[in-house]
């Protein structure tokens, strides 16, 4: 009895669920309904074609977004990271890795020169973090019409939406409707909440000249960026779907032996 | 009264073989599953990503004039980097086989044809002291925790410390540049 | 504890350690020997399972806290570091918080277990009021620590549920000031809600020590809600208990690891991904999901006081059920009447979170248009969220004590084997 | 536990209590009703007074850890935000540094006390062997909250004591690392030593709950050595042991107190108030005074493996002694001989501390040139803890066993209350 | 047992008066010693010097132009600095004796002859969200939280929030200089 | 008996511990036997020329050694808490206290220009800590020939011999004796360990005129900034040994009426 009445609540409660669902959005539109090839329970970063997305992806960020937007959680290492936009299985070891090596080289980060104690600049090596292009939040916000771009970070899982949210924001430009007025250094974004968005559009086709040759339209570079962002936000995600299954399957076995012994040890007791 | 209980609610049909795999089975996928499950929570304790990265150092030696000794840090421990005069080289080749707690050669202790060039972990070995330059008897090192006295080789001639100055693993990149670890 | 040992060591060993410190008698007659009604079923598993979310919760928080590094300037960055950079972290940070989740899915079952079987009832007040008393330092326990990742949502659950506090006319101010340290939710607020984060499970164990010795002195209850009355009516708990438990650990464990692994974001919120900044307020605050039921009563008072009286309240009648019902059957399996009210009970309880998940003034059925209703809209969250919180504190106040005094229970089965014994019968 | 219980619940409330939770007779039976020897001395005071200071530990530490701030960079500075803005800051840490200190002298006191009157000794193994547990894990507990504060001989010290565990050859660097979470001791060491320190208090509070448990089994040792034959030899715990043991907690606490308000450095190490520097070695690494005999034991011998196995040696005798005295009498009081090797041994470990505290090749007596005696001058500190090694062990292994054996004791009265007798006729 | 064995052991020939007191004094002065010894626990949570220090803060009103709200960090909480417009004060004017749930008049919540400067506590009196300034149909603020809207004078208007915006203490050093705190 | 025995030991190691103590000193000279009034269970820094000597000690501190020593955990503000140089019941808020302000406002503290994100300097506020007079180590070390001068908010604490150590290191430079070379910058001060110090003589007689007209001989500066050091080091003692004495009184009391109690319950019983 108590199981009927336990699974009627639970219907009830998912039905409401989704009634309440669609009132938990904010006003703006729901984001795009793409997909990415490593998403879900069997995708992986790690897969050739979609290695090859996130070096896509680096590119736009390092070429586009960076000018803007820090990323101050990521080191250069994690690029060379298994599941990484770079990851080379001959360099277990990432900060051996001469592609991670040459872009952190290519950045110019922050030191102290240790004989005058004077702040001096030095080229990156792959145990540094993405330099930030602002010295902090004021001067970022001073250069950007008073709007802080959002750190990278993590910002692909700080967004309802996750990387379906940044692609729409990135395909989201458009002529704002009647009635709206911006101010200047103000876009109208349909994707944003309240639809009023300080981020001039980023992209546009063909913007970057990807190395592969893949053709670079506007969604795709958006699609790749936005694979970018999803994987620096989430980096272990391969390795943690990888140990899932097989904590699953490990459970599922386990579960039957202890079933088994369950029905052995009661055989023979009434309940 | 456990056991009369079990007695009184024993199985009665029952096949001994099949039943007792199932409960050794189920026994045994529980301790591995618990061993399995220990090593992460074990493991979390060995060095993090970020402490392996700054594992190796490459370091510029046209910054240590001869005679002189440049502290840096590696691992977040002292290394001695020593650029050592050929006198202070001598005075070691003399000692080579002298009797010594530790007995080692100066050549081991260098790269092939690089005698001026001392690379060496600045942790005394007998509890991990930073031992001072150019003190103790033989001009080498002195640790001023316990005072074990080290020759210009590095190497442990007087004092508790057990073992020579440990020499790190490194390789020349180039004529003046060496990459610890 | 009930009765007399029966424990008999049986190596010399044994005999020397148990007239030094008899560890071994008190744990088989404890998890051993100790007989358990033979009609338990998996509801009654759920108290091992909490044992478990318990120990893991520990085991997962002290390794945390091995990396953790409180401060607003650093504790988001270190648990990011736990998150990238220490071996396994991301694994071990997803058990934990995963794992707070799934501590009140059990919790809550096993609550509401105890509300349809009436296991609150003579002679168990005790147990049910030490379990009130775990319950309410979970809630404590969980909410400090979802402050200390010290994200937005962090930041600002604890600005509005630590205001809570500040209704108190007068001394409310100086309270939450001294609460917090300072002026707001700030640097000392998270030190010493780390502090007390780590304290508070420690307690916990301490009171389910007590809470299973209750259980213990009083005996268990059973879905019949009979006293057991011959040794036909129990088993031993090992193996008989023992296995039924361990089989629905596993069961409970998949659903875990479906979480830890495949949905890690799921119970989380997506603005607790960004640092704290007591400048910018995220446009909808919720505490955790746990907490929603009690923060839509909360609102749907309009006095300030009120509310958070009524939300006091709400669990202040847990404490008080042992004395609301009046009913001389245990449980509500033969109650009718009982039972449908404790349906719609639970339903209301599930409404009420989602009223806590949704902002007041927006509609419950979209598009539905509603009339003004004295300050609201009819279709409007609050409404819908007055409505359970009256009947919230309808069934605990009227219809529990009430209805122990009219309802006429179905028949009472005479001893716990019997029915058991009818069950396997139609069985085989 | 010892008998069975005489608690006789007087109103309602403790008879419903007593019959769902029987806390309030277990209180009664362990700490009002339970029979005490009434020849019980000043040194029986001692664990009354140890639970204090793990309770005095526990609350300070509680409320340090609300200000403290785990991190190479702000551990340091967030102590002294303690000692200088926070409200009664200064107080709260001088009570828990000093604490410490206070914690250390009145074990020691127990543990002499226990050495003494044979306390050891059948049947109290188990209550012996769970006291050395516990003074293990104080040990660790107290050497990690030193390095908390991150000093310079915070720093030092960890560093020295934790390479002790890289002498075991071939796995010693792997498990270094893995202590330390890195090459050295750093941030990572700094942080989980944080964690432990919070958590093993607790986990003593529950070996000393098994401790109090085994006690209550086997009940208590005396003066005498003598067990308790009739009622004429105990007293009920309350009030006469409770009237002792509160005035003996006053006199200790004066004792505390003027340490923590006159001499809040006497204890500490000027060193600690330079922050941490791996660049720089302090002229003279000392680890705390309660540390200081096991110090020298290590440096006594000059192979550092050997010194390390030494060291943990000497406080494995303390866990083997039960089974290493062959001493029928239980009190020293009757044993001539042994009295003397014990007062002997008792020096031996202040001369051992001494030892510890300062270098090893410098001179005892200061001015006397003494000679080379194989790797050292005789009159220096290495050789003296060198002959307080070798007592130290040969108390243990050696005179401890012998004695037993060859040893005619003093007669051993027949009861305790004879000589209590005796002796209060002489006093009246 | 204990009964009987203090009976047993019950003092032969005592004053009881004189027992009494001394009982009761040592009783007394250990609960005086307890809640002594408490006030420093409790007292610890309370904030702390540095904390304190923050307590005011001293503003330069010259940065804030007409019309424009500056926020401002006091006590670690966002403090509105507001430059009214005529029409702003006009408003908030008129609106005086209109029906409010925590009414006041506008000259209540300025310092005299300073109409123009509104100072606030940038916290909603509902659960402490910061109001945007601006929002809300009365032109003054809005609660993106829960949907409290203030007037231009800060006045509770709309929504749950049950009081005004409140006006911390405060006090003008000089026409442009305001001491906060 | 064991009483006499403990009696024994205790004796012992007391007089052991005599004659370890000066084994525990380092090689160089004892710090000199100076006192001041405030040491002691009954000295106190508040009392009117304990007071004056503070304020005194904090002037050469300002004038001399601040130009190379830090005070980083001291603020302006707790100069004017109570027992402070410029504690003034009048300003039980030591923020308000308008000495405390002037300090403070001599001092330009870094600070970041919200509008732009560059950094500023702005005059400092009691709740600032003193700046220290280097941006870091390496720029201290680089400025003083290689040695770091120690930050002074603790020193007193962080030395054997506490203030005595300062006072006699100020008092302690003569001319190196036979056999000790000194290498340029280095000096000979025969209370450091090993005799010899980076630090140039800091003090001469009449370095710093004093406003209270006390005149300014090397000793009477060495006292004072070597007191100002110690209440810097322990800002709290005041507050400490009164508690003290209250805890003491009333535990000494305490005691005895637990003692009365303790004869009262034992009274007619032997033991
Ligand atoms: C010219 C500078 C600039 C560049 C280049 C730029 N951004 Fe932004 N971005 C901003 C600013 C400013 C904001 C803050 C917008 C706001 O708060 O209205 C922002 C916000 C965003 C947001 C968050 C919107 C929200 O929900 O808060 C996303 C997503 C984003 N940027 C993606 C990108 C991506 C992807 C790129 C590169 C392809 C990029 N941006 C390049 C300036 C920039
Ligand atoms: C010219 C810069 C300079 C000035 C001015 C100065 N010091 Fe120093 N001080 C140093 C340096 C450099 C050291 C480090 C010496 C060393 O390590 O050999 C030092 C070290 C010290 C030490 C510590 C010695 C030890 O045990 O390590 C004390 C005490 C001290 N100074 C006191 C003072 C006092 C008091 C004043 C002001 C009256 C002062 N100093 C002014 C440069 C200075
Ligand atoms: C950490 C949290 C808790 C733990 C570990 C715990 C543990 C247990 C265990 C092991 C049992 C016996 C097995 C069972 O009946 O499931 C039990 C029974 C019980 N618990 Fe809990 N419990 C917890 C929280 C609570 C709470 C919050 C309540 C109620 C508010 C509660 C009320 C009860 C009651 C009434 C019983 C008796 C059940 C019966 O015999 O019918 N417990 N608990
Ligand atoms: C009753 C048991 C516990 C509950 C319900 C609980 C709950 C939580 C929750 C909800 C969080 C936030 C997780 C997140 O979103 O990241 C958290 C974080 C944390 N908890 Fe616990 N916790 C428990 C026990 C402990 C214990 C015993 C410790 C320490 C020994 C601990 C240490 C921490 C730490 C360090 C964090 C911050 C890291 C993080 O956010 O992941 N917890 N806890
Ligand atoms: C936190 C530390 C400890 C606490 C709180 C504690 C507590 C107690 C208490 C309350 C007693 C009974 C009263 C008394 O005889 O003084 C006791 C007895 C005893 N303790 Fe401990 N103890 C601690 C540590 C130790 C240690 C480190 C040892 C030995 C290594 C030890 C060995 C004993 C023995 C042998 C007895 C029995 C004494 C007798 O009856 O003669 N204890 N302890
Ligand atoms: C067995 C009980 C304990 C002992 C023997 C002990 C010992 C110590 C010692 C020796 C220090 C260094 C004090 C100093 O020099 O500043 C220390 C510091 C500390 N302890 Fe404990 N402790 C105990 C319990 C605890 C507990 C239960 C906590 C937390 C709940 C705690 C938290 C701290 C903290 C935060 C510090 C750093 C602050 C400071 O250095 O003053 N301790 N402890
Ligand atoms: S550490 Fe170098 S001699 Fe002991
Ligand atoms: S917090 Fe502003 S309306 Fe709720």
């Amino acid at each position: 009895m108590l199981r009927k009445i336990t699974l009627l609540a639970a219907t009830l409660g998912l039905l409401l669920g989704a009634a309440a669902a669609p009132a938990l959005a904010n006003t703006a539109e729901e984001p795009a309904n793409v997909h990415w090839d490593f998403e879900g329970p069997f995708g992986r970063y790690g897969k050739a074609e979609n290695q090859a997305q996130l070096q896509r992806g680096y590119k736009v960020y390092r070429e586009v977004c960076s000018s803007c937007h820090s990323m101050k959680l990521v080191s250069f290492r994690n690029l060379g990271d298994p599941g990484g936009p770079f990851w080379n299985p001959k360099y277990k070891n990432p900060n051996d890795n001469p592609v991670v090596k040459a872009i952190a080289a290519d950045y110019q980060v922050d030191d102290i020169d240790t004989d005058t104690g004077d702040t001096t600049k030095r080229p990156g090596i792959p145990a540094d973090r993405f330099p930030s292009p602002f010295a902090n939040d004021y001067a970022a916000k001073a250069s950007n019409g008073g709007a802080n771009p959002p750190d990278m970070s993590l910002l692909a899982r700080a967004r309802e939406g996750q990387g379906r949210y940044i692609f729409s924001i990135l395909m989201g430009y458009e002529n704002p409707p009647a009635g709206v007025t911006l101010n200047p250094g103000q876009h109208y974004n349909k994707y944003m909440a309240g639809g009023v968005i300080a981020m001039p559009p980023p992209l546009k086709a063909g913007q970057v000249t990807y190395d592969d040759g893949t053709p670079s339209s506007l969604e795709q570079e958006a699609m790749d960026v936005s694979a970018f962002l999803m994987w620096a936000a989430d980096p272990h995600a391969d390795d943690r779907k990888n140990t899932g299954i097989a904590v699953l399957i490990y459970l599922l076995l386990f579960s039957g032996l202890l079933y088994l012994a369950y029905r052995q040890v009661w055989k023979n007791e009434s309940h | 009264m456990a056991d009369t209980a079990q007695e009184t609610h024993a199985p009665v049909q029952d096949d001994p073989s099949r039943r007792d795999f199932i409960y050794i089975a189920a026994i045994a996928a529980a301790a591995g599953g618990a061993v399995a499950t220990v090593w992460p929570f074990v493991d979390q304790m060995n060095p993090s990503a970020d402490t392996l990265a700054l594992a190796s150092v490459e370091y510029d030696l046209t910054k240590v004039e001869p005679g002189q000794q440049v502290v840096i840090l590696w691992r977040k421990q002292p290394l001695f980097i020593r650029n050592r005069t050929p006198e202070q080289i001598a005075a070691a080749i003399k000692d080579d086989n002298a009797a010594m707690k530790d007995p080692q050669k100066d050549e081991a202790r260098h790269k092939p044809g690089k005698a001026q060039w001392l690379i060496l972990l600045g942790s005394c070995t007998h509890l991990g002291c930073v031992p001072t330059v150019g003190g103790g008897e033989y001009g080498g090192w002195f640790c001023p925790c316990h005072g074990s006295v080290y020759d210009t080789s590095g190497r442990i001639r007087k004092g508790p410390a057990p073992l020579n100055l440990a020499v790190p693993e490194y390789s020349f990149l180039s004529d003046t540049k060496v990459k610890i670890g | 504890m009930s009765g007399h040992s029966t424990y008999e060591p049986k190596n010399a060993f044994s005999k020397w350690l148990d007239a030094r410190l008899p560890v071994t008698r008190l744990v088989w007659d404890s998890f051993v020997d100790y007989p358990t009604p033979r009609n338990l079923n998996y509801w009654w598993t759920f108290g091992g399972i909490l044992t478990l979310c318990l120990g893991i919760q520990i085991l997962t928080g002290i390794v945390l806290a091995m990396h953790y590094q409180v401060g607003g300037a650093t504790a988001f960055n270190s648990v990011e570091h736990i998150m990238r950079d220490v071996r396994h972290g991301w694994l071990i940070r997803n058990i934990h918080a995963t794992g707070a989740s799934m501590f009140f899915i059990a919790v809550y079952i096993h609550m509401l277990r105890g509300l349809y079987y009436g296991s609150f009832k003579p002679p168990r007040e005790v147990l049910w009021l030490l379990g009130c008393l775990i319950y309410g330092i979970m809630m404590a326990t969980a909410f400090m620590g979802y402050v200390l990742p010290w994200g937005q949502m962090s930041f600002w659950g604890a600005k509005v549920i630590t205001n809570l506090l500040g209704v108190f006319p007068g001394v409310g101010q100086s309270i939450t000031t001294w609460l917090w340290g300072g002026y707001g939710v700030d640097d000392p607020t998270l030190n010493r809600f780390f502090s007390l984060h780590y304290l508070l499970p420690f307690v916990i164990a301490g009171v389910v020590v007590l809470h299973i010795w209750a259980l213990h002195v009083v005996g268990q209850n059973n879905p019949t809600g009979v006293d057991p009355k011959s040794k036909a009516d129990t088993l031993p708990f090992t193996p008989y208990a023992t296995a039924k438990d361990a089989f629905a650990m596993s069961l409970f464990l998949i659903v875990f690891a479906v979480f830890v692994f495949f949905l890690p974001d799921a119970m989380g919120h997506a603005d607790n991904n960004i640092p704290a900044n007591p400048l910018q307020t995220p446009p909808h605050i919720v505490p955790e999901w746990y907490f929603l039921p009690f923060y839509a009563i909360l609102r749907a008072i309009p006095d300030k006081l009120m509310g958070a009286l009524a939300m006091f309240g709400a669990i202040g009648c847990l404490f008080a059920l042992p004395w609301l019902d009046t009913s001389k059957v245990r449980s509500m399996r033969y109650r009718p009447t009982a039972k449908i009210c404790f349906v719609i009970f639970m339903v209301v309880c599930i409404i009420l979170g989602f009223c806590g998940a949704n902002k007041p003034d927006d509609q419950v059925i979209p598009g539905l248009a509603g009339f003004m209703l004295l300050d609201a809209n009819a279709n409007s969250w609050v409404w819908l969220s007055r409505i359970g919180t009256f009947y919230y504190f309808l069934y605990f106040l009227v219809i529990t004590p009430m209805l122990g005094l009219t309802e006429t229970p179905l028949p009472v089965p005479e001893t716990i084997a019997s029915p058991v014994v009818a069950n396997a019968e139609k069985k085989g």
